[in-house]
């Protein structure tokens, strides 16, 4: 025998030796690719996630962590691509979120599949999806409840997500000019109960609310941030506003009336006027969702999709008629879109020849909300004046100023630079903040969540049995207490604890607990090669 | 012999795309315009002149550093346009060059060996004893002994004249027959100059090679040279053996260069240079003898014409290019102490 | 003299041009979909496509690349992404904010540091001229953003003298006129400590420059002629050897401008400061590209500028150069 | 390509001997060669991993720790020690830096020798190219580079070259077009040396040592440069540089709190970096004589 | 009368490598209204002796004995105050590069004024003036008053700068080789004008060169060094055409000499010593053919041989046949002559 023989069939051992040792034909479960955020940016987010990890490679799994910077491309991968076998899915708590349709049937109904969705995870289950259409037509919350419930108990049982924990905000005000009744909300001093709230004292004239982000918009029809809704919630109506316990509140409209699920009429309070005098007719409300639609406002569009047809029935009655049932109606449709003067915005493309409403600076800013916009200096302040006809008349003058870095908006609320933050605190500042004799620091459980979302469209994660597995193994508290400090909570379902009315308080969360992890691959026939590799069940 | 017919090099006042938009778009520096000159086997040429007469780019554009404008050399009968368009290196093989700064003109980073065996390897020579005894023949040869002591040496540790006879040593090693050496003392001692002046002189004797020996120094001429040219803003206005330049020079501005020199001799006097003024503006030439600003003879003619070369005391060695030749009065530089 | 100009500006009019259609180009090979740049519960696949009807992004590459240059000529980036408004009306304040901050502290830093590397060149061999080049090296050494930081730290958040950053305090009104603005008191509380940052760290390149430059010069031998003039020492320091050492420094000006412009996302971003650079970064990371585009085209406009600016004064310092 | 006499390694070794014979330039050398141990036994003498969470007796996780014996920097945020971290810091720092620098020289050096050597319309194009390259914000570029290509090492490395060697060429070129004009170069064209000859064995041991000024000049510049992007939060999240540990202190906004976190990685960049220009400085000091002190 | 007296002055540098002796009791005078030729080649130590009579040397360079007696008072003891006074006022320059010697960022007539205003109050008209008088003495046209010196060529930069120089009207000029940079022409049309001059304003000078002719031609007495010492020193006629010193008898074999080109060239052989450390012996002793052991050992001092005519020579007993020996080649050893 030569030498070259000898060489191949030395290499053809080292080649094919591995697979000798899982000669029972395992297949081992492949690398993870765990779709996350960079770590320097979102340190929190990084290590959930790298705490995540490492306990799944304690049940021999392959995780990659795949650091995708924020927006892009991670939120590409994310919705639109669906590039990740499991993702961090970080969703932040917004009042509107306390509509339970959207942390439920939006992001897991099967028809929200489609590249942009919200079932980024591409999980079909029908029977979830029967009770999720079913929901959307029942309008009384107390009937559509036990819906919600099923809803969620699909979810716990087959587990496309596995809720990790959800925030427990902080924030602070600097009491010694400013002082609070505080109404515990779901987004804490940034609701606008709270911020109409705000009295001034010690002779302070206005109180000073310090942001990170400056407003990018004060037109309604661009706006697409949450943080520009914020801010145009104040100096425009709803018609409805969403209540601090998630409850649905009359605003502009003096009532609501669901005349069956095609047909909701309302009736708009009279004697509201605009900042330039003008009274707010039900011709301003058909005008604005009429205009929305129109321009295709791009945040309201979906929201702005059931409605067929609007008729004006009197100075201040309006009737909307509906494509389709669709319960979210009332809090996410007429508790969202701001009503904008008519006689402002018909021909305001004309006039100020633009080539669409978007581009509209909205300068000055005509609104008939509870502030008025005085000034906007851009990246640096604005001032919103009370409107004191306004029926939730404001007790204070705000003036919000931009900072550059959550560490200076901090020290400016410690040193009463600034009188309110509405910030969360940095977790590991709290205890320090809360030390501190001037300032009142508030606790906001969101009702946003942290997860993770697997992609059940990868063969790893169509096995349920995994799924539910890893829901055994990720190291809730470890995670709470290392990482966030303590401030933040475990949650079974994704609608969080605070959502008291729509959370499913039946279901206990999972623990951390490895062995029974172990367990239940076992079960469903997973096996780990010599390695300790975990391969998938043997094909039968 | 080397034969230069007709030799001129324009250089373009504005140059590249600019001169596409210039108003000076085509007007040109006559820096060597039409220069004709012979030198035989074994005999030097002394090319004299102000700086910016031409004289440098002469030399340069016979090695090729500039592209002439036309004219040609023939090197024993051979075109040397012909020999560069057949191969450069062969073309360099015949004619060598000798630069004025020896602390310039050898790479501070080579050593001597390396700097004489880069030639000979460029020229295809790859055998490296043969190399190696070239080196040490020719380092001996230009007065570097012993040889062996100098060839790992680099040239900081050289004296100017060292290096200066480093520098004739790589323009000897290929052999070639014509040699031009640009200003080669300028820069040297005085105690040195002479020993490079012997060197030179000796080696055209024994090498048997043409020398072209361009400098600004007359004095020096003098004691090298068989021949001088004397060259004035690009033209050669006189040439002629070197007894007949010195002592009957048939051109001003000859007469104003010789009358210039300081002598060395406190038993003469010299009258001192009779004439005044600087060379006039390259671009635009004066009309007729280029000379005639600073002539104290000029005639009308010469205002109008430009004159041609034309024998001196119908001695048909000596030409000059003047109207006046013949109607300058009587010059003697030679009375007094003779050595 | 003239054609020199038009030759200028016509080579920095490419010159933005080129910049111009890299980034263009450079975005539009960018993974992933710009109207991704916000989550919001919002968002469905046909609010996204009205998003891309919006911003122009559903026309051809040709037609939005041509459309693109056309703005730019009027000075139009476009529609921020992030921001919902036009680029335009979001730059044109941080700019000046930035030149606020940039060109008082150039001007600062040369200045100095053309005077200290003046005097301790003169001062050569001794103790002073080892101790200021080891410190100013050594504080160039240092990124820009930590010296930053802790100055930050010692100043603001240890001794409370300075503000911990931004360009005024909350709710100081100073009438409309923007120069009452950046008039008062406050504005140059915020201004003191970045400035001073920038200053110092930029002074080193013109001292150590001036001063191998001063060293330079005094071995010419006009100097020494200057001395046999029987001139006084700190009149051929003044009069002779400085402007002509300052010759080589001036020629550095608009790289070192090209620096410290290019530098200012770094130290806006630690001290808050609203510029362009600020706003570059922020854009950058949330791939608000028209946004990034207008921000690294105006930098790139100071720094092209800058470098002309700099040209010109270098001729008119040394009387040598003829422009042609 | 610099072989024969006078070769890259002879002027190399030489330039070492020059920069010792200056104090700071020594001082420099010394630094330099410390930290390049280090970053080569980092493992060695780094007594925790960079990402090792470290708990106490307790089994408590050691948040923030101020420095001790144990740590003798403190540890960060999530336990992990910062001392370590600064020492595996200098690998990042020196691997980016050393190439860096290599690729800028790589390319300013043969761009300015080609530039400066053939002129012409070869050298206004490159020059003009220069020149364009000189109008782009350096910083800026680079983020939008990285934005867009990812954010490993490599690109950061390559974000800086591509935009680093505008200065080196045009310092290159100067020096090429005044070495042009010097007679070795015509001397070696007479004697028969082809362009690329003459460039690359005549010319260019004469421009290595303003190369290798270059180097070190570049080679600062590429670890501060390095840091800043870092700091941004652009460089490679997978790589412990010095940059990232004082971005990672600023960004968990407790840097303030914690001098322990900031301070040792900031101090080792500017330690490192001192170094660097103080033997680039001496060399120069030493290759330019007019600048020596007599 | 003498106006400069120089008096066993030594001059010392120190290097990275040691201190060098530039300059090693060299003694001279020069008289009211006389010129004084210094020759010597490069590195002998002529600008140092410069820099030392009006002390602008380096920092890292320090007179280490002697006197300079200027009009009576001793330069060296003088404090940098009194100094600057006599600098220009009483002791002027003339330098040898004149593109250096003038700040390029000023114009000439703001130079020149400046020079004047440094020593003299007075206003801008007369100073203007009594420039362009001065510029007219020179022959420059008035009207370049505001010109760069980039503007001007070579000979009326050194022309200017002799303006500059005789501004102030002083007792002694310096010309440290005016003219090495320029052309034949141009330096004869440079001294001529000095001559002139000298003779309408009466001062002293003090011409520094390597260039042997022209001291001839311009001055009275002529001093020769070597090495950081005056080998001889004497009136012009009689230093040269009776030599006592053998270095001084090789410099004039070595010089050129148009007139008399036919004689021998001869070099001297070696190269100049480098006045490093402690030295033994006469500077000269490594490159003269009459060297003995006690050259190598002792080195001699100036002595008288004539009127005012010295040498530092051990062999001056044995002058004559010195010189007849100094005018073959072969003593030169072989290589070293032309024919």
């Amino acid at each position: 025998m030569n030498k070259k023989v000898w060489f191949i069939s030395l290499i053809a051992v080292f080649i094919f030796a591995p697979s000798v040792v899982c000669a029972d034909d395992l297949e081992p479960v492949p690398e993870i690719d765990f779709l996350t955020w960079v770590p320097a940016k979102f340190m929190a987010y990084y290590e959930t996630s790298n705490y995540i990890a490492e306990e799944w490679r304690k049940l021999g799994l392959e995780v990659n962590l795949n650091q995708a910077s924020m927006p892009n491309p991670l939120l590409t991968y994310w919705f639109k691509e669906h590039k990740f076998d499991c993702v961090l899915s970080v969703l932040s708590g917004l009042p509107y979120r306390m509509e339970p349709d959207f942390f439920t049937n939006s992001q897991f109904n099967s028809k929200n599949k489609a590249p942009g969705d919200w079932n980024v995870g591409e999980w079909a289950h029908a029977e979830f999806d029967d009770i999720g259409e079913r929901q959307l037509e029942i309008y009384d919350p107390q009937k559509r409840l036990p819906l919600i419930h099923q809803l969620q108990n699909v979810l716990y049982e087959e587990q496309p997500e596995t809720v990790v924990y959800y925030d427990v905000g902080s924030m602070g005000i600097n009491m010694t000019n400013c002082a609070l009744d505080y109404v515990e909300a779901p987004d804490g001093l940034r609701s606008i109960w709270n911020q109409v709230r705000f009295t001034p004292k010690n002779g302070a004239s206005v109180i000073k609310v310090g942001r990170i982000s400056d407003q990018s918009t004060w037109n309604p029809v661009a706006a697409i941030q949450s943080d520009d809704f914020e801010m145009l919630r104040m100096v425009y109506d709803r018609l409805v506003q969403i209540g601090p316990k998630g409850e649905i509140r009359m605003w502009a409209a003096e009532s609501v009336n669901t005349i069956d699920e095609l047909t909701v009429d309302v009736n708009v309070k009279k004697g509201l006027k605009f900042s330039d005098g003008r009274p707010l007719t039900a011709d301003d409300v058909k005008f604005t969702f009429e205009y929305m639609k129109e321009w295709e406002a791009p945040y309201f569009l979906k929201y702005l999709k059931p409605i067929r047809q609007i008729d004006k029935l009197g100075s201040h009655a309006l009737r909307f008629h509906l494509e389709k049932p669709f319960a979210p109606f009332v809090m996410n449709t007429l508790g969202q879109v701001f009503i904008m003067p008519k006689h402002i915005w018909q021909d305001i493309v004309a006039k100020e020849a633009l080539s669409k409403p978007h581009d509209y600076p909205n300068m000055p800013l005509v609104g008939s909300g509870p502030f008025m916009l005085k000034y906007w200096k851009e990246a640096e302040e604005f001032l919103l004046l009370a409107n004191k006809d306004h029926f939730m008349a404001p007790k204070s003058d705000l003036l919000f100023v931009v900072f550059g870095s959550r560490e200076l908006v901090n020290s400016a609320l410690k040193k009463g630079v600034i009188d309110v933050n509405i910030q969360n605190l940095p977790p590991q500042a709290v205890k320090e903040f809360e030390k501190e004799k001037s300032l009142q620091i508030v606790k906001v459980p969101s009702n946003g969540y942290t997860a993770v979302r697997y992609n059940t469209a990868r063969p790893i994660f169509s096995h349920k049995a995994l799924r539910q597995a890893l829901a055994y193994a990720v190291p809730y508290k470890k995670i709470i207490e290392e990482i966030h400090e303590g401030q933040a909570g475990i949650s079974a379902s994704s609608i969080t604890p605070v959502n008291t009315f729509w959370h499913n308080a039946d279901l206990a969360p999972r623990q951390f607990d490895l062995e029974k992890a172990r367990q239940i691959l076992k079960d469903a026939g997973f096996r780990w090669n010599a390695k300790g590799r975990l391969c998938y069940p043997p094909k039968s | 012999m080397i034969d230069v017919i007709d030799l001129k090099k324009y250089f373009p006042v504005v140059s590249g795309i600019r001169s596409l938009f210039s108003r000076s778009r085509g007007k040109v520096v006559k820096a060597v315009d039409s220069v004709s000159f012979q030198i035989e086997t074994g005999q030097v040429l002394g090319l004299v002149g102000e700086s910016g007469c031409g004289k440098s780019t002469t030399g340069r554009v016979l090695l090729d550093l500039e592209q002439p404008t036309s004219g040609d050399i023939l090197i024993n009968g051979e075109s040397g346009r012909a020999l560069k368009k057949k191969n450069r290196k062969t073309y360099y093989r015949r004619i060598q060059m000798i630069f004025q700064d020896p602390y310039g003109s050898i790479n501070p980073q080579h050593n001597v060996a390396s700097i004489l065996s880069r030639p000979l390897m460029y020229q295809g020579i790859r055998d490296k004893t043969i190399i190696r005894d070239k080196m040490l023949e020719t380092l001996d040869r230009v007065g570097l002994s012993p040889p062996e002591a100098f060839l790992e040496k680099y040239p900081h540790l050289l004296s100017g004249g060292q290096r200066q006879r480093l520098c004739i040593g790589r323009a000897i090693i290929l052999e070639p027959e014509f040699l031009v050496a640009d200003e080669p003392i300028s820069m040297l001692d005085v105690s040195i100059k002479s020993g490079i002046i012997i060197l030179l002189k000796r080696l055209v004797r024994e090498q048997n090679l043409s020398l072209l020996y361009i400098t600004h120094d007359l004095a020096t001429v003098g004691h090298l040279c068989d021949k001088i040219a004397i060259m004035y803003m690009g033209r050669i206005v006189e040439i002629g053996p070197t007894d007949d330049v010195l002592d009957r020079p048939g051109h001003p501005y000859t007469r104003a260069l010789i009358s210039s020199i300081p002598i060395p001799d406190p038993s003469i006097t010299r009258s001192g240079a009779p004439i005044s003024g600087a060379i006039s503006d390259p671009v635009n030439l004066p009309s007729g003898c280029r000379f005639h600003p600073r002539c104290p003879y000029a005639e009308n003619l010469c205002r109008q014409r430009e004159p041609v070369s034309a024998a001196v005391k119908d001695n048909p060695e000596h030409g000059a290019a003047c109207f006046l030749t013949d109607k300058l009065p009587g010059f003697d530089l030679t009375k007094g102490h003779r050595c | 003299m003239l054609k020199y100009l038009v030759n200028r500006i016509l080579f920095m009019v490419l010159t933005i041009y080129v910049l111009a259609t890299l980034m263009f180009f450079m975005f539009r090979l960018l993974p992933g979909d710009p109207t991704m740049t916000v989550i919001s519960s919002a968002m469905s696949p046909k609010a996204q496509e009205a998003m891309k009807r919006q911003y122009g992004l559903d026309k051809p590459l040709y037609r939005q690349y041509t459309a693109y240059l056309n703005n730019i000529v009027h000075l139009d980036f476009g529609y921020s992404f992030q921001h919902s408004r036009r680029v335009s009306q979001m730059i044109a304040g941080r700019m000046l904010n930035t030149l606020l901050l940039i060109l008082p502290s150039m001007i600062a830093a040369y200045a100095l540091g053309v005077i200290m590397g003046a005097f301790i060149a003169y001062k050569r061999g001794g103790r002073t001229e080892i101790s200021s080049v080891i410190l100013a090296t050594a504080f160039q050494s240092a990124p820009v953003f930590w010296i930053g930081m802790l100055c930050i730290f010692i100043f603001s958040v240890h001794l409370d003298i300075f503000p911990l950053g931004h360009i005024l305090s909350p709710g100081m009104h100073y009438g409309k006129s923007a120069l009452a603005k950046y008039l008062s008191l406050d504005f140059f509380h915020h201004f003191a400590l970045p400035f001073t940052v920038i200053t110092a760290y930029n002074i080193c390149f013109p001292m150590l420059l001036m001063r191998s430059s001063m060293l330079e010069t005094f071995g010419e031998d006009f100097i020494e002629l200057c001395k046999m003039k029987g001139m006084g020492e700190k009149r051929i320091i003044y009069k002779h050897a400085m402007r002509n050492s300052f010759l080589p420094i001036a020629t550095t000006l608009p790289l070192i401008l090209g620096w410290a412009v290019a530098g200012s996302v770094v130290i806006e971003t630690v001290f808050s400061w609203p510029g362009l650079g600020l706003l570059m970064v922020e854009a950058v990371q949330c791939s608000d590209y028209p946004v990034v585009q207008a921000c690294f085209l105006m930098i790139a406009v100071l720094t092209i500028v800058g470098n002309f600016v700099a040209d010109l004064l270098y001729g008119i310092l040394d009387p040598r150069i003829v422009y042609k | 390509m610099f072989t024969n006499d006078g070769g890259m390694v002879t002027v190399f070794l030489n330039s070492l001997k020059m920069v010792s014979g200056s104090k700071l330039g020594l001082a420099g050398l010394v630094v330099f060669i410390v930290c390049l141990g280090v970053a080569v036994f980092a493992p060695v003498l780094a007594p925790y991993q960079p990402l090792e969470k470290n708990y106490d007796a307790a089994g408590k996780l050691m948040k923030l720790h101020p420095p001790s014996v144990q740590h003798p920097l403190g540890t960060t945020l999530l336990g992990r020690d910062v001392f370590s971290q600064v020492i595996w810091g200098a690998r990042p720092a020196l691997i980016i830096g050393l190439s860096t620098a290599a690729g800028v020289i790589l390319i300013g050096v043969n761009i300015g020798l080609i530039s400066g050597y053939y002129g012409g319309w070869i050298d206004n194009l490159l020059m003009r190219i220069t020149d364009i390259f000189m109008g782009v914000p350096f910083l800026p570029f680079i983020i939008v580079m990285l934005s867009l290509t990812g954010r490993s090492m490599v690109t950061v490395i390559f974000a800086m070259v591509i935009i680093m060697w505008r200065s080196t060429a045009r310092v290159i070129r100067s020096q090429v077009l005044t070495l042009r004009e010097r007679p070795f170069v015509d001397a070696a064209r007479i004697s028969g040396a082809s362009g690329l000859k003459i460039i690359y064995v005549e010319i260019a041991p004469n421009i290595l040592p303003i190369a290798l000024v270059n180097v070190a000049f570049a080679l600062a510049w590429a670890i501060i440069t390095e840091a800043s992007i870092g700091f941004l939060g652009f460089s490679d999240p997978d790589v412990m540089s010095w940059g990232t540990i004082i971005y990672r202190s600023f960004a968990s906004q407790m840097s303030y709190k914690a001098w322990w976190w900031v301070v040792p990685p900031g101090a080792a960049i500017m330690v490192l970096v001192t170094a660097v220009y103080f033997i680039g400085r001496a060399y120069e000091e030493m290759i330019n004589p007019r600048l020596q002190k007599i | 009368m003498t106006l400069l007296e120089i008096k066993d002055l030594s001059t010392i540098f120190k290097t990275r490598r040691g201190d060098v002796n530039a300059l090693d009791g060299v003694s001279l005078s020069v008289d009211h209204g006389c010129n004084f030729g210094l020759v010597g080649e490069s590195g002998c130590g002529k600008s140092t002796l410069l820099k030392s009579i009006v002390g602008v040397l380096p920092p890292n360079a320090a007179v280490t004995g002697g006197q300079v007696l200027f009009d009576g008072r001793d330069l060296t003891k003088m404090d940098e105050d009194a100094l600057r006074k006599i600098r220009w006022k009483e002791i002027s320059m003339i330098t040898q590069s004149a593109l250096n010697a003038l700040d390029p960022v000023y114009t000439v007539g703001d130079q020149i004024a400046e020079t004047i205003r440094i020593h003299e109050k007075a206003d801008k008209s007369t100073v203007r003036k009594r420039i362009s008088q001065m510029f007219g003495l020179v022959g420059i046209d008035a009207k370049r008053f505001n010109e760069y010196p980039h503007q001007f060529s070579g000979g009326m930069r050194q022309r200017a700068i002799i303006a500059m120089s005789l501004i102030l009207e002083p007792k002694l000029v310096i010309a440290d080789e005016p003219t090495t940079s320029l052309d034949v022409i141009v330096q004869d049309q440079i001294f001529t004008n000095i001559r002139r001059l000298q003779r309408s304003l009466g001062f002293s000078m003090f011409l520094v060169t390597h260039d042997i002719a022209v001291v001839i031609e311009n001055c009275d007495r002529i001093g020769i060094m070597y090495g950081g010492k005056i080998m001889e020193i004497g009136p012009v006629a009689e230093v040269v055409s009776r030599s006592f010193h053998p270095y001084t008898m090789g410099l004039k074999n070595s010089f050129p000499n148009i007139v008399d080109r036919r004689c021998e060239l001869i070099s001297i052989p070696g190269v100049p010593p480098t006045l490093m450390g402690t030295l033994h012996g006469c500077r000269f002793a490594e490159r003269c053919p009459f060297a003995a052991d006690i050259c190598r050992s002792h080195s001699p001092v100036l002595t008288r041989i004539g009127a005012d005519h010295h040498a530092a020579c051990h062999f001056t007993d044995r002058v004559e046949s010195m010189r007849e020996k100094a005018a073959r080649a072969g003593t030169w050893g072989d290589s070293h002559s032309s024919r």
